[in-house]
C-alpha cells in the first residue's frame, strides 16, 4: 500500500493548475456563465494538445494512455477553477466507446476526441430523473439497416456544443427486468429531428432538453451489443459519479483554502474572525470533513482504476462527498459573509455547483439505497 | 395560557385576510413573492407601490403607533397577525424599512419637528427607503463605520462608502449613520441622519446576488450634504437611536409564515408528481422530510408568537428575537435545500425553465435565504446575544 | 390570546419545585433507579395530600377538578427532578377512566387514585412495539360474565407497584381496520395468571414484562364499549405524549440551567469555559432549541385542554422535544466533560432519560409520519 | 496512489486474523468486546491476561519499537493493521496505555537502565498500566496539575489527586506526571514517573460510569513515594516526555473496525426483525441509515489508513490524528444512538435483559461512547488542534 501520489499525477496537477492560472480566470467563469454556448475554442485547443482530452486513451488511438486517477486528480483541479468546457461530458463518453467499441469505432471516434475535434454529450437521463435503467423510456426501433430514435433526454449537458451523443435507447421492453434491452447509439448532432432547448439550472453549467423525434442512425453506430447497452452504461455512470466526486473535491479545496486565508485576513471586533471559537469550529469541520470525504473518493476511483467491482465503494464516496460539499459550501457562505453571497465574489459559484452536482450521477439518497443493497440489506 | 386569539383580534385577522387574498390576485403574471420580487421589474415594483398606497390609506403601516402620529396604537401582537397574513399570501406594499425600523427611531427620539415631517410620510407608505448602515469594514462590527459627515453651514457633507444597501436603485430616501467625531469611543461618535437621495454627491452601484438578481447596492458618497433638520436625535448620538430602531416586531412570522403557504403548495406538487413509478408523496422519505419541515414551522410560528406576546407585554427580548431570527433564517435555507432534494434534478432548475417545477421558487431560495442568514445580524451574532445578554455568559 | 401562565399554574409549578427540594433529592433518584420496585410511600402519600394524583379528577370524584395545563407544568416539575413514582402511569391511566368510565366505575376508582390509594400501570404495548393498533395481539374472550386475557404485554411500566392494570386487548380481529375490536379492561394486578418480569431499561425507570395467562375480568371492568377502546387510547396516547414532552422540557431545562452555571463556573486555561465561542455557540444552541420546542409543546399542551383535534400537533410537539431532547443531553455530556459521564453526577440522569423518553408514546419517526398523514400526505 | 496491501503486509494481516478469530472463541460467556468489558469481572480480566500473555510471545507488543529493544520495526502501518483486526474480532490482550503510550515516551527519552528495566516488560504484556495524568482542576488544561512531588533522598514524595484513571483498580503500576518545580511556567516544572502501585500512599477510589459500570477511578496520594530511578527524562521535562507518548498509531482503526464488525451483525438482526409486518431490512429509513453508518465507517477507515501512511512516512500529523479522534469518536455515539432509534423500544434495553437485541450492547456503547469523545482530548480540543496546527489560524 502507497498512498502518496505517484509523480505523474504530481505533474498532473500542477500542470493544470498552471493551466488554470494561464487561461481560465474566475471572471472567465462568469462569462461562460452568462452565455448560451459556454465555449472556447483557444482553451479546448489547448486543452488538447496537453493530451487533456485522451488522457485515458491508449496511444494507438491517439491518446495519451494514461490512467484514471491522473484523471481524477485532473478533475479535482477543474473542479476547483469551475471548468465549464464540455471536457467531463466528452471524456466520460469516451470511456464506453474505449470499453465496449468496436475496433473500427475506436478507430474513428477516440482519435478525434483525443484531438478535441469531437465534442460528445451523454444522452442518458429522461424526465424520470433517474439513472435507474427503469428510466430510459427513449425508444430506438429498427428499421433496415438503421435504427430510428424518438424520446425526450432531459438534463444534458453540453449539448448545445456537441458534435455527438452517445444516446441510450430501449430496444426492448423487459418489464421484469428493466436493465435489459437498453442500447446505446452514437448519434450525429446534426441529424434531422433532433431539436435542443437550454435548460437554465443553478449551476448554469449548459444543461439541455434533447428531443429525438424520429432520428435516424445506422446500425454500425451501435455501442456494444443489441439490448446489452446497460452493463456498458453501469459502468459509465460508476466512472461519472466517482469523476463528478473528484470535481466536487476540487471545488471543496478551494473553500476550505479560501475560507482560512479570509479567516485570518477579515478583521471585526479588532480581531481577525478566525480567532473566533465558533469561526474555528466551522473550518475545523470544514477541512476535517472534505479531507476524510476526499480520501474516500481516492480508495473509490482506485476500485474503478482496478476494473473490478465498486458499486459499493462508489456510492459511498459520491453519497458523502456530495453531502459534505452541500454542507461545507453552506458554512463557507457564513465564514465569508455577505461579500459570499455576491455575484462577483467567488463563493457562489461553488455554493451553487455542490446543489447541482449532489444530484448528478446519483443523488445521496439513491446512492445510499445503493449502499444498502451493497452491504446486504 | 390561552392561545385563543380575543374576538378583537380574529376580527382584524379576518380583516387582514381578505384584503391581502383579494389583493395577491392583482399580482402581475410572473410575481413569485420572493423576498426580492419587488425589485425585480417595472410591473413588480408598481404592484408593490400600488398596495402600499392602500395599506398607507388603511392605516395599517402604522399599527402600534401612538395615535397622536397617525398610528392605531395596536400592539406588537396585532403587527403580528398583520405580518404573518401578508407573508402568507407574499403580498408585498410594506417598505422594509420605514415603518418598523425608521419610525420606532423616530418616535423614540426625533424632534416634534422630525416627527411631523417624516411619521405621516411613512404611515401613507409614501417613502421608499433603503438603509445606510453596513460598510465594506463594519459588517457583524457595525460601530467601526468610516462614513464621515462633517458640518458646514446648515448642512453635514458626508464622504464614504456604504454597502449591502438593498434596493437603493429603487428607494428614494435613505436613513443613514455616519461619524461625526472620530476621537471618542467608537459608539458615540455616530449620527443619524434621514435624507433623500435624488440629489447629487451619492452613487449607487449594483452589487449583484450570486444568482445575478439586484437586490443590494454599494452606495458611494462624494460631498453628499444633508441638512442639519434631518439629523435624528442628538449629534453623536445616533447609536443610541439606531438601537431604538432594533425595537419593532422581532418574532420573524413572516418567514414562517411565507413557507407555510409554500409548504401547503409542496403537498399538493408531492401527490401530483411521480418517481419511480409512485408519487412523492408515497415516498416515506419525503414524507420524513416534509413532515420534519412542518414541524420545524409550527415551533418557528409559536416561537414567534411567543416573542410578540413577550414585546405586547413591554418587554425587551434581545436573547428571544435573536433567537427567532437565527432559527427561521436558517429554516429558511434548510426548508429549501430540503425542496431541492426532494424535486431532485428537477429542483435545480430556474424560473422561467420549461421544467421547472413551482416556477424554479426554491432554486431561488436556496440562494437568497443565505442573505437572511447574514442581513441584519448574521447567525453568530445571535448566538453571541444569545449567550451574552440572554445567558449571561462572561465575554 | 395570553401566554402567560395563569396564576393556578404558577403556584402549581412553585408547590411542586418546594415539594422536589424537601422530598425529593438526587440522590433519591439514584436510591430508586437501583431498586427493583423504586417506591417511597410517604412521597406518594405527600403527592396524594397535595391533590397532584387527583389533580383533573373533578371534585366530585374526591380530586382537584384542574386543568391540564396544570398538570403539564407539574409534569415539568417532575421531569426536571427525574421523579420516578408511578404518577405519570397512574394519571394517564385516569383519565380514559374520567372520559370513558361509567359513573360507578368513576365512583369506584377515581377517589382511590385521587387519595393515592391506587396505582394504576398501562398494559398498553406488545412485543410489537408499536403504539398503532395493529400491534395488539392480546386477546380477551367472553366466557359467561367474564373475560378471559391472554396475551404478553411488554415495556410495561410500574406493574411491579401497580394495584390495576389499564389493559388493552383485542375482543373482534378485523383486519381491515386493526382500529376496531379493541376493548380496555381495568384488571385487578392480583389476578391469577399474571407474571411480571422486571425489564433493566436504560432510564432505569421500572419497565416490565406482564404476562397475561387466562386472566378473568368481570365485564363490568370494561372501560368504554366492548370493540371500542381504540378510540378511548388513541386519546389517551395523545395525552401521555404530551405529557411525556412536559418531562422532557423540564429535564431540558435542568440541563441548560445547568450547562450554562458550570460554564460559568468552571475555568480551564484561566477563563471561564463559558467565555470560549464554542461553548458560547452550544449554550445558545442549547438555550433556544429548547425553549422553541417547549413552546411547540405549550400549544399542543393546550389543544390537548380544549378536547378538539390535537393529533398533528401532539405529534409534532413529541417528535420536536424528543429530538431536541436527546441532541441537547449529547451536547450538554460536552459542556460538563469527564465528570458528566459519571454516576454521581446529575447529568447522565438526563442524558439516558432522553433517550429512553424519546421513544416512549411515538419515537420521532413514527411521530412524523402522523404529521405527514395530517398535513395531507 | 496504491491501495493494495504489499504481499509481506497481506500475509501479516492474515496471521492477525488467523490468530484473532481462533482466541476470539476463548472469551467467557458473558464477554460483549466493549470498551470496559475486560475490566467488567475477574474472568474477563482472565481472558484479558491470557491474550497478554500470547500476544508477548508472539511479538505484537512491539511491532513498531526497535529490535534492540525486542520490537519488530513495523511501521506504523503495520501496527494498524494489528489494531484494526483485533478490534474487528473484540479480542482484548493489549494494555491500553503500555506498549503505545509509555513505551514510545521510554524509548524517546528513557535512559538505557529505564528502557532495559521497563520495555521488555511492557513488550512481554506483564504489566498493566494506569495513567497519572487528569486531575480535577486539570483536564483539557492539562498542563495546570497540581499533584506535587518533593525530593526526598532516593526518592520524590507525591501528594495529590488524579481523576478519570481507566483501569486503576486492575492495575499493578501507573505512569505519571507530577508537579516538581511550583516556581515556573506550568509546562516547565513537571516530572515524568513511573511507579508500581502495590505500596502505601495511594488509595483507589471508584468512580462509576453513568451507567454503573466501573472504568475510571479517583487515585488519591497521600505522602506516596517513588524511587527516582523511575524518572523518565529529565526533572521538570515531564511535559515533552508525554508528548513523545502522543507519538503513536492514532489512527483510530479500532475504534473503526470494532464498528465495522457490529455493522454486519447490525444488517443481519435487521434482515431477522419483523416491526408492522415487514422486516427491518426493508424499511427504507433503516436503509438509508444503515447505509449512512457504512459510508462513514468506509470514510474513517480510510482516513485511518491515510493518517497511519502519513506516520508511517515519519510525519507528526496532530491536526490528521485530532480528526481522526474526533470523526471517529463521535460516529461511535451516532452510531449507538443510530442504532437505539432503529430498535425502538427494545434499544433501551440492557445487556442481559430477556428482551435485549444484539445483547444490549448498543444501550452500553450510546453512553460508554461519550467518554471516547472526552477521554484523551475533547471534541472541541480536537477541533482546536487542527486549527491552531492544522489551519494555522490565530489564537
Amino acid at each position: 500500500m502507497d498512498l502518496n501520489f505517484t509523480e505523474t499525477q504530481d505533474i498532473v496537477r500542477t500542470t493544470a493548475r498552471e493551466f488554470m492560472a494561464r487561461y481560465y480566470p474566475k471572471s472567465l467563469v462568469r462569462e461562460l456563465e452568462e452565455e448560451p454556448i459556454g465555449f472556447r475554442e483557444d482553451i479546448w485547443k489547448e486543452a488538447a494538445n496537453l493530451g487533456w482530452l485522451g488522457w485515458v486513451i491508449p496511444e494507438e488511438y491517439g491518446g495519451v494512455g494514461g490512467d484514471f486517477l491522473e484523471l481524477i486528480v485532473l478533475l479535482e483541479e477543474m473542479g476547483k477553477a469551475c471548468f465549464m468546457l464540455p471536457f467531463f461530458s466528452t471524456v466520460i463518453c469516451s470511456l464506453p466507446i474505449l470499453a465496449a467499441g468496436t475496433k473500427e469505432q475506436k478507430e474513428e471516434l477516440l482519435p478525434k476526441i483525443a484531438q478535441g475535434e469531437m465534442i460528445f454529450s451523454l444522452a442518458f437521463t429522461e424526465p424520470s430523473a433517474t439513472y435507474e435503467a427503469a428510466g430510459i423510456e427513449t425508444k430506438a426501433v429498427a428499421d433496415g439497416n438503421d435504427y430510428v430514435i424518438n424520446g425526450t433526454k432531459l438534463f444534458i449537458h453540453d449539448a448545445q456544443v456537441a458534435h455527438s451523443f452517445l444516446c441510450a435507447a430501449r430496444t426492448e421492453t423487459d418489464k421484469a427486468n428493466p436493465e435489459n434491452g437498453i442500447t446505446l447509439f452514437v448519434v450525429d448532432a446534426k441529424s434531422p429531428g433532433i431539436k435542443i432547448t437550454p435548460l437554465e439550472a443553478i449551476a448554469d453549467d449548459k444543461q439541455t432538453e434533447v428531443i429525438f423525434k424520429d432520428v435516424k442512425v445506422s446500425k454500425d453506430a451501435m455501442i456494444g451489443e443489441i439490448n446489452q447497452g446497460f452493463p456498458i452504461i453501469k459502468r459509465l455512470l460508476e466512472q461519472a459519479a466517482v469523476a463528478k466526486c473528484a470535481e466536487m473535491m476540487g471545488g471543496a479545496d478551494w473553500m476550505v483554502e479560501n475560507c482560512v486565508a479570509y479567516a485570518i485576513e477579515r478583521v471585526q471586533y479588532g480581531k481577525p474572525i478566525g480567532s473566533y471559537g465558533i469561526i474555528q469550529s466551522y473550518l475545523s469541520e470544514m477541512w476535517a470533513e472534505v479531507g476524510i470525504a476526499k480520501r474516500l473518493m481516492y480508495y473509490a476511483a482506485w476500485l474503478v482504476a482496478q476494473g473490478g467491482p465498486c458499486a459499493k465503494e462508489v456510492a459511498m464516496a459520491k453519497s458523502l462527498a456530495s453531502e459534505v460539499y452541500r454542507s461545507q459550501t453552506r458554512m463557507g457562505v457564513q465564514i465569508f459573509g455577505g461579500i459570499g453571497t455576491t455575484r462577483e465574489h467567488d463563493m457562489g459559484l461553488y455554493y451553487r455547483r455542490a446543489r447541482q452536482a449532489a444530484l448528478l450521477f446519483g443523488d445521496p439518497i439513491s446512492m445510499r439505497e445503493r449502499v444498502a443493497q451493497e452491504i446486504g440489506l | 395560557m390561552d392561545f385563543q386569539l380575543t374576538p378583537e383580534q380574529q376580527a382584524l385577522k379576518n380583516e387582514f385576510e381578505k384584503f391581502f387574498s383579494e389583493e395577491i390576485k392583482n399580482a402581475p403574471p410572473n410575481w413569485s413573492g420572493n423576498l426580492m420580487a419587488l425589485f425585480e421589474s417595472d410591473e413588480n415594483w408598481a404592484y408593490h407601490r400600488s398596495v402600499a398606497d392602500k395599506l398607507g390609506e388603511k392605516g395599517w403601516l402604522s399599527l402600534p403607533w401612538p395615535k397622536k402620529y397617525g398610528g392605531q396604537e395596536h400592539s406588537y401582537f396585532e403587527q403580528l397577525l398583520f405580518n404573518e397574513v401578508r407573508a402568507y399570501y407574499r403580498v408585498p406594499g410594506v417598505d422594509m424599512w420605514g415603518p418598523q425600523i425608521v419610525a420606532p427611531s423616530i418616535l423614540e427620539h426625533g424632534s416634534e419637528e422630525i416627527k411631523n415631517t417624516w411619521l405621516p410620510r411613512i404611515s401613507r407608505g409614501e417613502i421608499n427607503w433603503c438603509q445606510g448602515w453596513s460598510e465594506p469594514n463594519a459588517g457583524s462590527d457595525l460601530a467601526s463605520l468610516a462614513t464621515k459627515a462633517v458640518e458646514n453651514g446648515d448642512d453635514y457633507v458626508l464622504n464614504g462608502q456604504k454597502i449591502w444597501t438593498s434596493g437603493a436603485h429603487r428607494a428614494d430616501h435613505m436613513f443613514l449613520m455616519a461619524r461625526t467625531d472620530p476621537d471618542v469611543p467608537k459608539h458615540k461618535g455616530i449620527t443619524y441622519f434621514l435624507t433623500d437621495i435624488d440629489k447629487p454627491g451619492i452613487t449607487i452601484r449594483e452589487l449583484l446576488f450570486m444568482h445575478k438578481k439586484r437586490d443590494y447596492n454599494e452606495v458611494f458618497f462624494d460631498n453628499f450634504r444633508i441638512p442639519k433638520k434631518n439629523i435624528v436625535g442628538d449629534i453623536n448620538k445616533g447609536w443610541y437611536v439606531t438601537m431604538a430602531g432594533i425595537n419593532f416586531e422581532r418574532s420573524m412570522i413572516g418567514s414562517v409564515s411565507e413557507l407555510q403557504g409554500e409548504l401547503e403548495e409542496l403537498v399538493e406538487l408531492c401527490k401530483g408528481t411521480e418517481r419511480n413509478g409512485k408519487t412523492l408523496a408515497k415516498d416515506p422519505l419525503v414524507r420524513q422530510k416534509l413532515a420534519q419541515l412542518a414541524i420545524e414551522l409550527e415551533a418557528a410560528k409559536n416561537w414567534a408568537y411567543y416573542v410578540s406576546h413577550l414585546q405586547s407585554k413591554g418587554q425587551n427580548v434581545p436573547a428571544e428575537s435573536s433567537a427567532a431570527k437565527w432559527f427561521s433564517s436558517e429554516l429558511t435555507v434548510r426548508f429549501a435545500n430540503t425542496v431541492i432534494e426532494i424535486m431532485g434534478l428537477y429542483g435545480t432548475l430556474k424560473e422561467g425553465s420549461k421544467w421547472a417545477m413551482l416556477d424554479g421558487r426554491f432554486e431561488d431560495m436556496c440562494q437568497i435565504s443565505l442573505g437572511i442568514t447574514i442581513a441584519g445580524g448574521t447567525t453568530e451574532t445571535m448566538k453571541n446575544i444569545i449567550s451574552w445578554m440572554g445567558l449571561k455568559l462572561p465575554r
